[in-house]
């Protein structure tokens, strides 16, 4: 198993002020080509810092990050435009992550046409093409983000992150804000979405219950550091830290 | 908040440096000088102008002109206005006082009145006292105030005789009068003047307040107080308005050099002898010294109450938590 | 003998948007009793919560029955709403930084219940705000209640919010998914908070939330809001073990693990 | 348009009236030289027709100078809306650019635009005017259009440049970001559109602020000079009649007030549209 993904030693400050996510602290992780590695900790341990390092959306401190052998963490220019066709975002609320002024084929098209990867007439077709594959209509085009409900919306995002092509997705608490039904079909289409195009996912989460059936393996984090990093199955059977036990007892349990 | 305040005096000091440097440039283009009227007639012989010129030193290159002006200004002098035949400082300390009297005598009605319109606004949306006031205060702000001025002054001063039509004082041996009776009198000359000031004020304000309410209304913790058990009007009092009087204080500092403005041309317009009446007066005499002192003065008593009231409004500020 | 809440075919509309978001809704709670209202987000749940206190945004329209300790609150005016309002029933919100005025002390908030309500000695108003805080299990409340709401972590705000709902005893307590917006640990602590006041006061408990786990691990009885109806009313056991109505069905297949899975 | 603030805008009534009271204006101010009966400078009988009070001839009654008020307030929207029309785009051009410069490229491009306008907005702008009108002596229109619209950039810079940095910490432009979009395609695709609204409630500010500055400094008589008509000036002329012949004074008031207010509304519904972006219209 290669790895696609190999961070070793990151380190994510924002300096002073204060409208920031959490530091990160030294974070070194390996995701496998094809496996979904989920990310889980409580609000400020710096989850979402990490998935935007990668990504570059923010400056990474210190560390190194390879993706697929070569050094991502200095790309500039035209090399990070191209990193960036292997590696697309899912973000948590579609509502804040869709242009609301833009109508959906062009916020789909928008990947295909700063990538130049196809033709106008062509790129409508594979506009259509996206929004039939993540379970929307070729009509759909046409309407504005609000015109849908929440998991429509988080449809059109993965359909733009997928309109490029990645390798690579972080799934940036992509589910969090959807209601349990809806939630779950956003699931299961991602994980069709995966098996068909090989994607690898980096899933980060809040609450270990959401990742239980996703998950290849849980990396734990807290503080701004990884606390403890496992096959999903052992660290549901067998937490070994005390912030991975506390996570699990939080799950209320249902008194069948 | 420290850091806060010496940058806004670093500030204000590079209004003012920026303000006297550009004032001063821009008057080297006007055509004459005080003494034009005076002396530039064909029997003056050409030595007494000379004479003249020199003594107030409109011989010396601009340049030079312009660092002895400032000198002198750092020792509190500020020329000689030759059209009053008064030393600049004399005619301004008069004349600063009478604005900054008209000034803040509109500004505390007219925030006073605001605060209170914009209250009853929210407290009665979209019912008839809101929409009332709304149609008023709209009005209020769109009609400029020189007009509401000549208005009240015609009606309400030359024609029913209720108010003083010009002036500060009451003509005759008033420095006899008793105190309080000067006092009234003064009085009676600032009501009309400063009430067609607070009107513009109080539109603008109630405006505001009214936004700033109605938005904060929408907000949980309103709910969350309305789910205590608190009437109404407790509500609006204790949680929206303190959450809302905010931006109505930023409005101060914003509204403050548009308010100087205004209160120019009410001078003019109810011959009030402030800094604008004498800033027009100065400029017809071409009376360079005293222009500079007035705009710069002007200037001085906007940037200050602006520094102040940006620091008030940073104090009252809604506070928040950081964002996660 | 009646019971505490009668709600008598409760409908909001939002004539604004031409929609109706509840249609007709009939529940009854009687006194001490712990009732869990589920729904998925748009079902109208926290409609629902604001109705009942008369606390709906004006954009809505509510008709129907909200009769509580006999008296219809939809009818009541607005002096005697504001008596009820705080001290017979009171309510918890979902967003504890939005929901706490943010200029204001907590303490002074908590305290401020009691002076609603008649409690004339400022002082002894802040005493008992105090007490209550430190029952609610915020360490030195004394210094805490000095404190303004953003200086709180998000577990405390939410402890503050409840000990201004139970200050006065009430009745009844309405919880507008009280932990949603709380992290999962802390989340935990403060239903631990929440079921053991409830035990101690004897108190009623209209539980509002998305999560079934949250539910059924503190009510004994669930209703099931779904298109602005409620389409199941059972008690916990029998909701989980034999749900009717095909939505809660698969609201109830979400959580149900695999292993019990028919 | 894409974009539904603008529907929204457009689906209110009372936005609609205000905007149909400005587009009124406007129209009649073009359209002036063929609508107005008499040439605003003729004196034809200054004897017996002096002063006379608004008849059929007359809608608006005469001068001193027996010159037709009706043509005169409507040649003064002329001179009076276009020189507010000029000033108003010239300054919410050069804030929008000046406060998106701003915000985009940050560092000291930030640093002296910010310090610029902290340090101008502080002085009174009517006393800035006045100054340099007075030093310059009687100015054209157009010169006239160069210093209001100079003067009155600072709040559209102030309220773009906030607008503009605010949009970009929102996830739909890190998702751009993302995908690799370059900072000037955001800026045209994305930040500019949002931000669209939000100057064009600065344009209608600045016009409610822009009309009376004229109307000021033409009553004081340093802005538009005689016999040229604007409203501040047909105000001057008659404000020695005001209790004698109202209509000299009531119609070029109402003219300020009504297309001032009608700015004003225009401005507040906009924001009303704004405020219920994202929301189904």
């Amino acid at each position: 198993m290669t790895a696609l993904l190999d961070i070793r030693d990151l380190v994510v400050d924002y300096g002073a002020g204060n409208a920031h996510p959490a530091a990160v602290d030294g974070v070194s992780l390996t995701i496998a080509r094809g496996e979904t590695l989920a990310l889980v900790g409580e609000s400020g341990s710096g989850k979402t810092s990490v998935g935007r390092a990668i990504l570059r959306l923010v400056e990474p401190a210190a560390g190194t990050m390879r993706f697929d052998g070569t050094d991502i963490s200095t790309l500039a220019g035209d090399a990070l435009r191209r990193f960036r066709r292997r590696a697309q975002v899912v973000f948590q609320d579609p509502k804040a992550s869709l242009d609301p002024r833009m109508r959906v084929g062009d916020i789909v098209r928008e990947g295909i046409a700063i990538h130049r990867l196809a033709s106008h007439a062509k790129g409508d077709l594979r506009v259509t093409h996206l929004l039939e594959e993540v379970g929307l209509s070729a009509a759909d085009v046409g309407r504005f983000p609000h015109e849908f409900s929440g998991g429509e919306r988080q449809r059109i995002a993965i359909a733009r992150a997928l309109a490029v092509e990645p390798e690579f997705l972080v799934l940036d608490e992509a589910v969090s804000a959807l209601d349990v039904l809806v939630r779950r079909q956003v699931l299961e289409l991602l994980a069709r979405l995966q098996a068909a195009r090989g994607l690898t996912y980096l899933f980060i989460a809040h609450d270990l219950a959401a990742v239980e059936r996703i998950a290849t393996r849980v990396a734990v984090m807290h503080a701004g550091r990884i606390v403890e990093t496992a096959e999903t199955a052992t660290l549901f059977s067998a937490p070994a830290s005390p912030e991975a036990q506390a996570l699990l007892a939080a799950i209320p349990k249902i008194p069948w | 908040m420290t850091r806060r305040i010496v940058v806004r005096l670093l500030q204000a000091a590079a209004v003012l440096a920026v303000v006297a440097t550009a004032v001063f440039v821009l008057l080297q283009f006007a055509p004459g000088d005080p003494f034009a009227a005076a002396l530039d007639g064909t029997n003056v012989p050409p030595s007494v102008r000379m004479e003249w010129r020199a003594r107030y030193g409109f011989d010396l290159p601009p340049a030079e002109r312009f660092v002895r002006w400032i000198g002198a200004l750092a020792h509190g002098e500020l020329g000689y206005a030759a059209s009053r035949h008064r030393p600049v400082a004399d005619v301004v300390a008069d004349a600063v006082p009478r604005t900054l009297l008209l000034v803040g005598v509109a500004l505390a009605l007219g925030f006073a009145a605001g605060i209170l319109v914009g209250l009853v606004q929210a407290r009665h949306h979209r019912r008839w006292p809101d929409r009332l006031l709304g149609a008023l205060t709209l009005g209020g702000v769109a009609m400029p105030e020189f007009l509401l001025g000549l208005l009240a002054m015609t009606w309400l001063g030359a024609r029913w005789r209720l108010f003083p039509v010009a002036g500060i004082a009451s003509l005759g041996d008033t420095a006899t009068w008793p105190a309080w009776e000067r006092a009234l009198d003064l009085l009676w000359h600032l009501a009309l003047p400063a009430v067609v000031l607070a009107v513009g004020v109080a539109a603008r304000v109630a405006r505001h307040q009214r936004a700033a309410l109605l938005g904060v209304l929408g907000e949980d913790y309103i709910r969350t107080a309305r789910a205590k058990g608190l009437g109404e009007w407790r509500v609006l009092w204790h949680h929206a308005l303190p959450n809302a009087i905010g931006p109505v204080l930023a409005l101060l500092g914003l509204a403050l050099p548009s308010l100087i403005g205004g209160a120019v041309l009410i001078e003019r317009i109810f011959g009030w002898p402030g800094m604008g009446l004498t800033l027009f007066d100065a400029l017809l005499a071409r009376d360079y010294p005293l222009v500079l002192a007035a705009v710069l003065l002007a200037t001085v008593v906007a940037v200050v109450a602006r520094a102040l009231t940006d620091v008030v409004a940073e104090s009252v500020a809604p506070r928040r938590a950081r964002i996660p | 003998m009646n019971p505490l809440l009668s709600v008598q075919d409760l409908h909001v509309d939002a004539p604004g948007e031409g929609r109706s978001i509840l249609r007709g809704v009939h529940l009854t709670l009687d006194a001490g009793e712990t009732v869990g209202v589920l729904g998925t987000s748009g079902s109208g749940k926290t409609t629902l919560a604001l109705a009942l206190l008369n606390l709906l945004p004006p954009a809505l329209r509510a008709r129907g029955r909200v009769e509580f300790e006999g008296h219809d609150l939809r009818t009541l005016n607005h002096a005697a709403l504001c008596a009820v309002r705080g001290r017979r029933c009171a309510m918890v919100f979902q967003e504890p930084l939005t929901a706490l005025n943010p200029r204001q002390r907590v303490g002074a908030q908590v305290a401020e219940v009691a002076t609603a309500h008649g409690e004339h000695d400022a002082a002894r108003a802040m005493r008992s705000a105090i007490d209550l805080l430190g029952r609610t299990g915020l360490t030195d409340p004394g210094e805490r209640a000095q404190r303004f709401p953003h200086q709180l972590s998000g577990g405390e705000r939410q402890r503050v919010l409840l000990a201004m709902a139970l200050l006065l005893d009430p009745a009844l307590l309405i919880a507008d998914e009280p932990t949603s917006a709380l992290d999962v640990t802390v989340q935990a602590q403060v239903l631990q908070l929440l079921r053991e006041q409830q035990r101690a006061r004897g108190m009623a408990l209209l539980l509002v939330s998305h999560d079934l786990g949250v539910l059924a691990t503190t009510c004994r009885r669930l209703l099931v809001l779904h298109g602005g109806r409620i389409v199941e009313d059972a008690p916990t056991p029998q909701l989980l073990a034999a749900p009717v109505h095909p939505h809660a069905r698969a609201l109830v297949d979400t959580v149900r693990p695999a292993e019990r899975r028919a | 348009m894409a974009g539904h603030t603008w529907r929204r805008l457009l689906a209110d009534r009372t936005a609609r009236a205000a905007a149909g009271v400005l587009g009124a204006a406007a129209l009649a101010a073009v359209l002036a030289p063929w609508i107005a009966g008499y040439d605003p400078t003729a004196q034809p009988d200054p004897v017996a027709l002096r002063l006379a009070a608004p008849s059929w001839q007359h809608p608006f009654g005469t001068d001193p100078f027996s010159r037709d008020v009706c043509s005169r307030v409507l040649h003064g929207a002329r001179i009076s809306l276009g020189v507010a029309a000029g000033a108003m785009l010239l300054s919410v051009t050069l804030g929008t650019t000046l406060g998106a410069l701003a915000a985009v490229l940050g560092g000291w491009v930030d640093g002296v635009v910010s310090a610029l306008v902290d340090v101008l907005i502080a002085m009174p702008r009517l006393l800035v005017v006045i100054a340099l009108v007075a030093t310059f002596g009687a100015l054209s229109p157009w010169w006239l259009v160069v210093l209001i619209g100079g003067s009155g950039w600072l709040t559209t810079a102030r309220i773009v440049r906030a607008e503009v940095r605010d949009h970009q910490q929102r996830e739909y432009v890190t998702a751009a970001r993302a995908l690799g979009a370059s900072r000037w395609r955001i800026v045209w695709r994305h930040l500019l559109p949002a931000v669209a609204p939000q100057v064009a409630v600065a344009a209608a500010l600045a016009l409610a602020a822009v009309i009376p500055l004229e109307a000021a400094l033409s009553f004081v008589g340093l802005g538009i000079q005689p016999p040229l008509p604007s409203w501040g000036n047909i105000l001057l002329d008659g404000s020695d009649y005001l209790t004698t012949a109202w209509w000299l004074v009531v119609f070029p008031m109402a003219a300020i007030t009504l297309t001032v207010g009608s700015a004003l509304v225009l401005a507040d519904r906009l924001r009303v549209a704004i405020a219920g972006e994202g929301r189904p219209s």
